[in-house]
């Protein structure tokens, strides 16, 4: 880009402003808690966080330098980088808690339903929040593994806050939804037919922080210390679940009483490599990508 | 047949106040032809359009067949003085002439044999297809006679209907109006700024002083029905009367001031 | 007295219906609140300094990229409807530029202003500019021959022409204009903010929706509307004042 | 005009400035713009295919359908509207409260009323085209000539014959023009309803481009969506020179 | 001054081709006063405008000050027929007669006068703030007589400028626009319907033909300079000159039918 701030590394020690570009959800309620309990201020590290509503805004933003860093899914970074794209993951995310039943998202169906498994999903619409990215692939990738056809699931795309109604209006017959949603549907009496996230992979990476090339090549230092103060606030807020169910009402609109229900992500350190590996696979399988990107560019 | 009975008209709005008619009474009976002659800006036009019901009055009470009048009266027909402006544009001039008559059951033959009668009438007879604004002003004039003619109405106002013909076309045009009044016996109110048309078409010459506007005179025109512009014009009955309406509005207007002022 | 509550009669209806729909089994209450639901919602909003910033935030970007808009459709549409080369040379680009979505452009965007209010603002003035454009070339189009034929015997100059010719004709389209672009600079503001994330109500929308916050999220949308009504009433009267003269409010004055 | 000099002046512009983006993107790096030669490269690519049955034609077929509903409905409505001063009065804070309404809002809601389907989407493109003919018409039958609305009442023109000799033709350089601003709003409101609950057409295609980064497909997409605005245009004035033949002829 | 050559004039479109003008020669020296007359449609209007350079000539020359003619000469003015549409209705009456004044080099209270004075001289001195659509038609017409008398051209383009006016106030016009003429040596094109009033004001009177249009003949009136109302109309030379002008359109006239074909 033309228009983009000079990158000037910034000195050791030196206090620096980063902007970081967000989506307002559960899963990154670390980043908020890390700049709470000052884990990135005691780095130097002015942080502010923006949010947006995807990735049409954030990947833009990041390699333009108006945000230092970025949020965003596996999936959407592997396109990213297939493209192209110089997009680096430098930490992780947000993770699956590995648990079937018991995840942060699932496919869901109405209460009386006779779809019972991900198998009978072939042949039924099912609601997407963006299609060709992660939600779908890893739907797929379940109905795959539960023997039904993936190629004869009609996915229809829908943003996550209409899906419990179209759930219930009989509009589609089965959503992948995350929570707060999650919980929402299934208070109104919905079914979790799959845990999406938990099934392809154990341990699915689902999100990380990324940057672009010119920062990393510009800027060990900042991105070094961005990585270290993530380290913390993902340790400490895997730790504290509590402190994530009070920090997560302060920066979206979800309330207290829900909050306190939720099924709550996993937030590892690491990115777990293999995951990332089974994503790109996916990606690949299902025509997303012609062919996968050399992971040792994307992966921190 | 017609009555108009103290009748007021006062238009207000956009800081200015005219009292364009004061007080008006005057009478015209069923076939009755009468002319309305009366200096510029003395409410004419207002007048017509008030016994149209177009307009409604401030004061006093119109009667069209004996009942009052609130909206336009079903078989009246009016020729506006803004003639240009009350031709549709969209619409040719055989459509303009003919659409009133889309109310009137008549076969589409017939109907067509109307609309062409009344524009040959007027000398339209190869204008047809033009559209409204592709014709010279005498021309839409004629436009807007023709729609009167071919509507036969049992009542026609006209308002300075031959303002933009020639001499000779509107020597023609008089006749033709007298004629369809007599074959018709339409109730006719007719004003314009002609004195010697006044006279010669009329059966009665109703004179409009100046604002605060009230009749002057009114004049009988004791000549006999079948005129025609060579005889009744040299006729000495009609100088006389023609003189009279002169001497009238002469008399009316002279306190004021026009053109003494400047240059 | 009848007159003055007419314009509330029909929002009162409005809002009976929004009340009533819910209870109609039409749609479940939990995803269309009643009114009174949204209404208390909107209560606590008002509470919220967050709110407060947010519609302030809102109304400036709003007022910004209209009042640009409106300014460039207006001189750019007289110029180039009074140049009829000038006009004839740009039509087509003109019909290619104007169908392009405004979100297509949202990276672009990005990429040039960031995700602060100047992105969001180059797609107000983009979205509304058009509505005014075309507006205004109408209204150009309007003038009465014989009114040109006769500024131009007398010799008014091109810019005597615009200002007192032209101008005049073209203001009730502009008006309408105005009209057309300001609900399409607000929705565009709003949109803007709620993909992009520039502060604003846009993006108090989008928090709400993510965090499944219906009642509230109907009570920012029933602002955003309100500010729509707010904005007509003011043009409104702007109209009435400098249109005394037309047709169209003639009578209602004289009455 | 002859034939020569109109395509000079349709194509002169739009060459020029395509030269230009073609010269200055020649060598770009940046990888959201991307060279004009590649965007047409992945315009022939992307859009000469199937995807001109899968995707462009239901667009454009529920594009039909929102467009003519909104024609309807604005000029039905709008008439109404501008023939009664009390019923404007009446409905116009309604409306312009409902004017105001984003898409992106308005399209959850409707998709709790209308489903996700074509219908849905249809009413999308409706929720936006309507608005610049009700305008317009409103206004175009407020301004009608009083001299002409006299005529008709003299000679007893009413009812059905009323409103189409005098209301609609007297207002239809204003719904035109409605109904020219809401061509190009209905495209862009075609591209809007397939941001949401879609799975197929154009506007679903550009925005997936976008998500996927596929960024010169992205602006063939873009530029498709141009292309059909002129092409519709050119329908649109075909049209209007028939209904408005008297209203240019007179200037 | 004003040269016309071989001027032809044919309209065509939207399926309609007329030959307005078919081949017109004439000429007019500076300061002269020319009426022109002819039959409703014969192509005076189109004459004027092309004169004033809002119409290209099919074919032929006209020449203003010897420069061929391609926009409106400068210090011309036009008193248009359709009146009520050259007027604008944005601006008040006042504003209507001060607005092609905004060029001369005025000071505010000379421009102020010069409005004052023509509108007094129309006998409009009290609608000096109304609009032009809260004016008769006579009114509105007097305006724009106004406008064009405030304007102090050189050359004065009038076009059945008193059509819509009461006899008396046409006399009292009539008288104005001679005064202003022979104060301000105006080169005058005149066109009227009115035989009468083409003999009483002109000093040379253009007649013709209808259409395809040529001069059917062209007379010199040799009265007096100084001229009125009484007198002047009373001259047997008058009566003379008039009768000549009759019998010419008369005679030209004959082979059409207007009228004779219906009713
Ligand atoms: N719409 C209007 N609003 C305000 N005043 C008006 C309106 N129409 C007419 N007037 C005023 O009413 C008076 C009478 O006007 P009207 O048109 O009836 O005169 P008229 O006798 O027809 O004149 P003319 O012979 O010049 O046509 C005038 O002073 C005029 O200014
Ligand atoms: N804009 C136009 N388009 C097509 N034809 C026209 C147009 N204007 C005038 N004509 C035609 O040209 C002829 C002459 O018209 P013009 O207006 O010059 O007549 P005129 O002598 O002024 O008549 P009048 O005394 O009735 O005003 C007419 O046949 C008319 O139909
Ligand atoms: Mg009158
Ligand atoms: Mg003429």
């Amino acid at each position: 880009g033309n228009s983009a701030p000079p990158q000037t590394p910034t000195a050791p020690g030196q206090t620096v402003d980063i902007k970081v570009g967000v989506i307002a959800i559960v899963d990154v309620a670390p980043i908020y808690l890390g700049k709470e309990k000052g884990f990135f201020s005691s780095r130097g590290l002015n942080l502010t966080l923006s949010t947006s509503q995807g990735g049409a805004a954030i990947v833009p933003a990041v390699m333009q330098n108006q945000y230092q860093f970025g949020f965003s899914n596996v999936t959407s970074l592997l396109l990213a980088r297939s493209r192209g794209i110089g997009v680096k993951m430098v930490s992780n995310g947000v993770a699956s808690t590995g648990v079937v039943g018991k995840d942060f998202g699932g496919v869901v169906v109405k209460g009386d339903s006779p779809i019972r498994t991900a198998a009978d999903l072939a042949g039924k619409s099912v609601a997407v929040n963006t299609l060709k990215n992660i939600g779908d692939t890893t739907t797929r990738a379940s109905v795959r593994k539960a023997g039904g056809n993936p190629d004869a699931v009609k996915f229809t795309e829908l943003a996550f806050p209409d899906m419990p109604a179209a759930l219930q209006g009989g509009r589609v017959d089965a959503a992948f939804v995350v929570e707060p949603f999650l919980t929402a549907t299934l208070d109104q009496g919905a079914r979790l037919v799959s845990s999406n996230y938990a099934e392809p992979a154990p341990d699915l990476t689902v999100a990380t922080y990324f940057t672009s090339d010119q920062t990393i090549a510009a800027n060990k230092d900042l991105v070094s210390r961005f990585q270290e103060a993530m380290k913390e606030s993902l340790r400490y807020a895997d730790t504290h679940p509590d402190e994530v169910r009070r920090i997560i009402t302060t920066y979206t609109s979800i309330k207290a009483d829900v909050a306190a229900r939720l099924t709550l992500p996993r937030w590892p350190t690491e990115v777990n490599r293999a995951s990332v590996q089974t994503l790109a696979d996916l990606a690949v399988g299902d025509k997303l990508l012609d062919k996968a990107p050399d992971l040792g560019t994307l992966l921190p | 047949m017609l009555d108009v009975k103290h009748l007021r008209k006062v238009y207000s709005g956009h800081g200015r106040t005219v009292e364009a008619i004061g007080d008006l009474t005057f009478h015209v009976a069923a076939g009755e032809f009468v002319t309305v002659v009366g200096p510029s800006g003395c409410g004419k036009t207002t007048l017509l359009r008030c016994i149209a019901g177009l307009l409604p009055a401030t004061a006093g009470e119109i009667r069209v067949d004996g009942r009052p009048v609130s909206g336009p009266p079903p078989g009246l027909a009016v020729v506006f003085q803004e003639y240009g402006r009350s031709l549709f544009p969209w619409l040719r001039v055989a459509d303009n002439v003919a659409l009133p008559l889309r109310r009137r059951k008549l076969s589409t033959v017939e109907r067509r044999k109307r609309v062409h009668d009344a524009l040959a009438a007027v000398g339209l007879h190869d204008s047809l297809e033009a559209f409204p604004w592709q014709l010279s002003g005498g021309m839409q004039q004629r436009v807007a006679i023709a729609r009167a003619v071919a509507y036969e109405p049992r009542v026609l106002l006209m308002d300075e209907p031959f303002a933009a013909v020639d001499a000779q076309t509107r020597a023609d045009l008089e006749d033709l109006v007298r004629d369809v009044w007599r074959q018709l016996r339409i109730t006719m109110v007719f004003v314009t700024h002609d004195i010697d048309e006044a006279v010669y078409l009329g059966q009665r010459v109703v004179m409009l002083s100046r604002s605060p506007t009230h009749v002057l005179d009114e004049l009988t025109v004791d000549l006999p029905d079948e005129r025609d512009q060579l005889g009744t014009r040299s006729d000495p009955g009609f100088s006389k009367l023609r003189a009279r309406v002169y001497s009238q509005i002469r008399a009316a207007k002279a306190p004021v001031d026009l053109g003494k002022t400047a240059s | 007295m009848i007159r003055r509550l007419l314009p509330l009669s029909g929002l009162l209806a409005f809002a009976l219906l929004l009340e009533v729909v819910p209870y109609t089994g039409v749609v479940s209450a939990v995803y269309l609140p009643p009114l009174h639901r949204i209404a208390g919602a909107l209560g606590q909003e008002f509470g919220r300094d967050a709110f407060w910033t947010a519609l302030l935030d809102t109304l400036r970007t709003w007022l910004t990229g209209l009042a640009i808009a409106v300014g460039a459709g207006v001189v750019v549409g007289v110029v180039v409807g009074s140049v009829p080369l000038l006009r004839a040379a740009t039509a087509s680009t003109v019909e290619f530029l104007r169908p392009i979505p405004s979100v297509a452009l949202i990276p672009l965007a990005v990429l040039l202003y960031g995700t602060g209010r100047t992105a969001t603002l180059l797609l107000v003035v983009y979205a509304s500019f058009w509505q005014v454009l075309v507006q205004v070339l109408q209204g150009v189009t309007d003038v009465d021959p014989v009114a040109r034929d006769t500024a131009r015997s007398y010799g008014l100059g091109r810019l005597a022409r615009i200002r007192w010719l032209v101008w005049p004709t073209t203001l009730p389209y502009a008006v309408t204009g105005v009209r057309l672009a300001a609900a399409v600079a607000l929705i565009l503001t709003v949109t803007g903010e709620l993909v992009i994330g520039t502060p604003g109500l846009g993006k108090e929308i989008a928090l709400a929706q993510s965090g499944g916050a219906v009642a509230q999220m109907y009570a920012l949308i029933v602002v955003t509307g309100l500010v729509g009504v707010v904005a007509n009433v003011v043009t409104r009267d702007a109209e009435k004042r400098v249109l005394a003269w037309h047709p169209a409010f003639r009578k209602e004055a004289a009455a | 005009m002859t034939i020569l000099r109109r395509t000079a002046l349709v194509f002169g512009l739009p060459s020029v400035l395509f030269a230009a983006w073609w010269v200055f993107s020649a060598g770009s790096v940046d990888f959201y713009r991307p060279p004009l030669s590649s965007i047409l490269a992945a315009f022939a690519e992307t859009w000469f295919g199937s995807r001109i049955r899968d995707d462009v034609l239901p667009s454009l077929l529920r594009l039909a359908a929102g467009y003519s509903l909104a024609l309807v409905l604005g000029i039905g409505l709008g008439v109404l509207i501008g023939l009664s001063p009390r019923l404007r009065i009446a409905v116009e804070p309604v409306l312009e409260f409902l004017r105001a309404i984003p898409p992106p809002v308005l399209v959850p809601i409707l998709i709790l009323f209308a489903g996700i389907g074509d219908l849905m989407k249809v009413l999308v493109v409706v929720s936006g085209c309507v608005w610049p003919i009700l305008l317009n018409t409103v206004e175009g039958v407020r301004a009608i000539d009083p001299v002409l609305a006299d005529t008709c009442k003299a000679y007893g023109i009413r009812g059905a014959d009323r409103l189409r000799h005098l209301v609609l033709r007297s207002a239809s350089p204003q719904i035109v023009t409605g109904a020219r601003q809401a061509l190009s709003v209905g495209i862009i409101l075609m591209v809007i309803s397939e941001m949401f609950a879609a799975s197929s057409g154009l506007g679903f295609t550009v925005v997936q481009f976008q998500r996927g980064f596929q960024i010169p497909e992205m602006w063939s997409g873009v530029l498709l969506l141009g292309l059909l605005g002129v092409l519709l245009s050119g329908l649109f004035r075909l049209v209007e020179r028939r209904v408005l033949a008297w209203y240019h002829g007179q200037r």
